[in-house]
């Protein structure tokens, strides 16, 4: 699987996910610097987590404006797989690719530490690896989690399926107290109503190896790959 | 020209911060305070030939990048 | 002749400057005339405390600096120590004190800013961060406002410049109420061969500005990081630093890519009195003059004076001498980072400093003796007065009680709230995040096994009562915790945190720790290759506790090995290395149980500390222990507590129930655990190398019994020990 | 009663947000803005039996929780 990600100054977790997906696909992603416009033939483009532009004004806002952008909204209208996670989630919400908005998190402090979550959706490009096993522990870092939508795309996100995974305890119960940021209906990746882009505040790319405490991160990764094939 | 821009969470979108803050007045005694919202202002300065111009690119800035209108709401006060 | 700029030099202002008589007959001497302004503001800047070392270089010479694995010592940005395969890590602490008492999200955040650019500057990319904080007591008015602050300011510019956050230390008492505090450590990784110093080589280059533009923030912040606080601290204030670490992610990415290309000669970044010192460091270091054009500084504000421009602190700077065939190339990768630059002045051959201002020379010294022939003073100190002695214990002292306290009190508790605030995992190599004895970092670019341990410690108690053990406990402390996770300790930092040395007793205080921590230092193969002095810590006239934090860094070759201290599995032996416990004076149980502080600090058996830790790192390094973990505050009782916390398991353990064996602090200690069939092998190694070791009991359970005095529910200790930190926080603005 | 709490840095001291801002505006091509500065409001809902109460009571609040006032300033506008 071919695979690209997208660069900005300020994001910093890019070298995490570089490695992540050459490590699980064999082959080196594409890095591509935001002002190096053209965005090569890939099965996969991912925009990376970390502050792009500082998150000043709001998280992901001035990245999602770029042209870079753009071009990644082209390769998802055509269908194109598309990843965001943490910033990159963020960037892809302020850019109108995925529906709703990320605010700060409920108790207002960044968060690191690893959850439960438990894959909702376990038939989609990104998560059916899951089916068998959709509870698993997931690290999450970040300040502006709280994902937030209008009732009615609540309603559809429901409807159709496209909530990807939700926050839950070790057992896979999702209450409100397994929460960490407060995101409505407990939401902590999202899907676009086609399938073919998905945005997720936890680090799957933090959860790959031995070192890592746990590979569950990777079946994303290999979803896709097995998608693609 | 200056002015300024304000950013307003819409209505019935929750306001983690105004909460929080709502919270922390009540435990600092300030029970009077029934309700908080947090929102933003920038002030620009810019070059415009009038403030119809400069009201209609500052809306523009708005639109493109200054408000999230999924969630927010903006108004521009022109100030001279 | 200079011009005055229109300010005439009086003794107030001389004064106001923090320039005494003595000093200012030597800087009349050195120029041969009255300074200007201006250059009275940079001897000011260069020749306080902070900068020259003035009070503290007679001593810090003695500490031990060099070493095999040594690469570059203190006198750099940070300290470089070979880690093998052509690899280093460069490592520094540093403190901003002042700063985050007066604004403490902005303070910390800008402290936090500056230790990962001296370490950026070096050619190293940030890797791990540290950071050891003190505040007042948690009852004082300002704690609670002075810890979110902090906390969030060290996490907002650590977490955004992208580097994991693996230790540190909080801790709290009365002391510190008018002095908090803010020390942080980072660690970078880079080619041993390709190490960039601050040394300017070469006459008429260009010296090229990178960065933030040059506002007026913190203008006179080095002489106010050097002056005792009083009443009057308000009015300080708008010297404070706004950090900005999305500028500051992009210059590391820049440097380090501009370094790449061999165009950089010489680079410095701006920290305390910023163009001032890094320019006369550069000049001074390579023998060379140097001339700025300060017209060509990029501001952000307007009608800024040269003073001004010479003294700002603004952070998000470096300053460069380039290779001026490879300027294209530099300035392109300026550009794609959408960084501020500007050649702002050139090498010389006359060791001049020069400043140029508006057409005007405002400034023209003589380089060396400004950066080299900085004041240095023999203060004077007087014998060091005696800790009241250990009264009797009273008896009685419920045990089960004392552990509920020692774990859940405000030194005690976890710093779980502290530590998820900080990205505690980006770059993916975190094999150890804090919570342990030592966090540990893999090391990228190697065989994928290397790995790095950090931690930094010391108890500010046991330095106040013996200065001289405390400083050596320090170092021992740190190196234990090393040990415990299995990395041999490799080098160290230091932060040495006291109040006033014009005090003859605080300076005899402050070169007993220093002479503590370089015994310790030598027995231990320990040496220090950066560090960081802060005096003055006093508000009033009352003086903070002696606070020398050691950091230090420890190497693995197969982190696989690392241990950590949860208890693993039903069944595993409990063994105790070294002595008995014995010590009460200065203990934790002494402070918050009793009620009394008293007693000498524990004496630092610094041949048993190194035979003690090579015998751990040994038992790891052969896969035949399930944990380890050091004792240090609290002794044995809370080591256990702890380790069951940790692994959600209990233990039982034959110790005699008294309350020295359960608390006492004695030294060069650790609690391991290992499967039954490995403890004959580890008792006869131990015997062979004549290493104190003691079976306590087995892991198991759901309770911690210890002996007749302790049986307590994991559940229950747990309760308390993660519950003191959030509860504290929760009542924020309740005050 | 409504009021308005308008919370400004201090002139001089760096405003990182608004330099992104500007940066950002300057990038979608409005070239013609020379300056931005960020600011916070707080939409507040309060009981007061007068304006002069409220305005002395809201001064309490920013000089508490609501400004940091090291390197913020504050305005208070009363609304209804
Ligand atoms: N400010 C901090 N930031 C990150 N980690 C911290 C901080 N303070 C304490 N910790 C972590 O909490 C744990 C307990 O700290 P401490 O009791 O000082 O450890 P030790 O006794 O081993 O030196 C350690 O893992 C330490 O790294
Ligand atoms: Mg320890």
């Amino acid at each position: 699987m071919k695979s690209a990600v997208i660069l900005f100054p300020g994001l910093n977790r890019d070298r995490d996910m570089l490695a992540a997906l050459e490590k699980i696909t064999g082959h080196k992603p594409h890095a591509i610097w935001h002002g190096d416009a053209e965005l090569p033939k890939v099965d996969l483009v991912v925009v990376p987590g970390g502050f792009s532009y500082g998150d000043y004004l709001r998280a992901g806002a001035i990245a999602a404006r770029s042209p870079a952008l753009a071009e990644v909204k082209k390769h998802a209208d055509a269908g194109g797989l598309t990843l965001g996670v943490c910033n990159g989630f963020q960037i892809l919400t302020e850019a109108g690719l995925l529906p709703g908005a990320l605010m700060r998190n409920r108790d207002l402090k960044f968060l690191c530490k690893t959850i439960h979550l438990k894959a909702e959706n376990t038939t989609s490009a990104f998560t059916n690896q899951y089916a068998e096993q959709p509870v698993f522990p997931c690290p999450i870092a970040h300040h502006d989690g709280n994902y937030t939508i209008d009732p009615d795309g609540l309603k559809q996100l429901q409807d159709n399926d496209q909530i990807a995974f939700r926050y839950c305890d070790a057992d896979g119960n999702v209450t409100q107290a397994a929460n960490p940021n407060g995101s409505i209906d407990d939401i902590a990746g999202i899907l676009n109503a086609k399938g073919n882009v998905l945005g997720m505040m936890p680090h799957p790319e933090n959860l790959i190896e031995k070192a890592h405490g746990g590979n569950e991160g990777r079946f994303i990764v290999e979803s896709l790959v097995e998608a693609v094939a | 020209m200056n002015a300024r821009v304000f950013v307003t969470l819409k209505n019935g979108v929750l306001d983690p911060q105004g909460k929080a803050i709502e919270g922390a007045l009540d435990s600092l005694g300030f029970d009077n305070v029934d309700a908080v919202r947090q929102g933003k202002i920038f002030d620009l300065k810019l070059q415009a030939t009038s403030a119809d111009e400069a009201e209609k690119e500052i809306a523009k800035m708005c639109e493109k990048l200054l408000a999230n209108t999924v969630i927010e709401n903006y108004s521009i006060e022109l100030r001279d | 002749m200079i011009p005055n700029q229109d300010v005439e030099i009086t003794k107030d202002l001389i004064a106001e400057h923090g320039i005494n008589d003595e000093e200012y007959a030597k800087i009349l001497e050195l120029l041969g005339r009255e300074p200007s302004y201006t250059e009275l503001g940079i001897f000011s800047a260069m020749w306080n405390e902070h900068c020259s070392y003035k009070s503290s270089k007679l001593w810090l010479k003695t500490l031990p600096t060099t070493g095999e694995r040594v690469i570059h010592g203190p006198g750099e940005n940070a300290g470089v120590v070979d880690i093998g395969d052509g690899q280093a890590v460069v490592f520094k602490m540093e403190s901003h004190n002042h700063p985050s008492y007066i604004e403490p999200y902005q303070g910390a955040a800008t402290g936090v800013g500056g230790i990962l650019r001296d370490v950026f500057t070096m050619g190293a990319r940030p890797i791990a961060a540290m950071n050891a904080l003190r505040f007042g007591a948690p009852s004082h008015e300002k704690t609670r406002h002075l810890v979110s602050g902090v906390v969030e300011g060290v996490g907002g510019y650590g977490n955004s410049f992208g580097v994991p956050t693996v230790g540190g230390e909080v801790e709290f008492d009365p002391r510190y109420n008018g002095n908090i505090l803010v020390n942080a450590f980072a660690a970078g990784l880079a080619d041993a061969d390709k190490i960039f110093l601050c040394a300017a080589k070469g006459v008429g280059l260009p010296i090229v500005y990178l960065g933030a533009k040059t506002g007026r923030d913190g203008v006179g912040g080095a002489t106010m990081a050097s002056a005792e606080f009083g009443d009057d601290i308000e009015e300080k204030r708008p010297t404070v630093q706004v950090g900005d670490p999305f500028t500051e992610k992009c210059l590391l990415e820049a440097c380090l890519e501009l370094m790449q290309t061999g165009a950089v000669i010489a680079i410095q970044d701006m920290g305390a009195a910023g163009l001032t010192c890094s320019a006369v460091e550069m000049g001074a270091q390579g023998n060379l003059g140097v001339e700025l054009y300060l017209d060509d500084v990029p501001t952000r504000e307007e009608n800024m004076s040269a003073y001004e421009m010479m003294l700002s602190e603004s952070q998000e700077r470096m300053l460069m001498v380039l290779d001026p065939d490879k300027e294209d190339v530099a300035k392109a990768i300026f550009e794609k980072w959408e960084l501020d630059f500007a050649i702002v002045g050139k090498t010389t051959d006359d060791l001049r400093f020069r400043v140029i201002h508006g057409g005007t020379e405002v400034a023209n010294m003589p380089i060396k003796e400004l950066g080299d022939e900085a004041p240095e003073y023999d203060r004077p100190r007087s014998e060091y007065p005696a800790p009241p002695a250990l009264g009797d214990i009273p008896s009685g002292i419920d045990a089960n009680q004392a552990l509920l306290t020692l774990v859940g009190n405000e030194n005690g508790a976890s710093r779980r709230w502290v530590w998820e605030q900080y990205d505690t995992l980006i770059q993916g190599n975190s094999v150890q995040i804090p919570g342990g004895d030592a966090g540990v970092v893999r090391v990228e670019g190697a065989d994928g096994k290397k790995a790095l341990a950090f931690s930094v410690d010391v108890t500010p108690r046991y330095c106040e009562a013996n200065p001289r053990e405390g400083g050596k406990q320090a170092v021992a402390e740190c190196w234990r915790n090393l040990s415990a996770v299995g990395a041999l300790p490799l080098a160290s930092t230091d932060n040495l945190n006291f109040g006033n040395p014009e005090k003859p007793e605080i300076m005899e205080q402050f070169a007993q720790s220093i002479l503590g921590i370089g015994d310790a230092c030598r027995a231990l193969d320990f040496p220090i290759v950066s560090g960081n002095v802060s005096l003055y810590n006093e508000t009033n006239g009352i003086g903070i506790l002696p606070t020398p934090a050691i950091g230090g860094v420890g190497l693995m070759a197969d982190w696989s090995k690392m241990m950590t201290l949860d208890f693993k599995n039903e069944g595993d032996v409990i063994l105790l290395i070294g002595k008995n416990g014995s010590h009460l004076g200065q203990s934790a149980l002494l402070r918050d149980v009793v009620g009394r502080i008293e007693g000498d600090a524990p004496e630092v058996d610094l041949d048993e500390e190194a035979k003690n830790g090579a015998f751990v790192r040994g038992l790891i390094d052969d896969e035949l222990l399930t944990a380890s973990h050091d004792l240090s505050d609290g002794g044995l009782a809370v080591a256990l507590a702890e380790m069951s916390i940790k692994g959600n398991l209990g233990a039982t353990v034959e110790a005699t129930s008294d309350v020295e064996t359960l608390f006492g602090e004695d030294q060069a200690r650790y609690c391991i655990t290992a499967n039954s069939a490995n403890i004959d092998s580890i008792k006869a190694r131990a015997k062979d190398l004549g290493v104190t070791i003691s079976e306590l009991g087995t892991v198991g359970g759901d309770t911690l019994k210890i002996g007749d005095a302790i049986s307590l529910k994991i559940d229950e200790i747990r309760a308390a020990h993660e519950s003191w930190f959030p509860d504290f926080m929760a009542q924020e603005a309740a005050e």
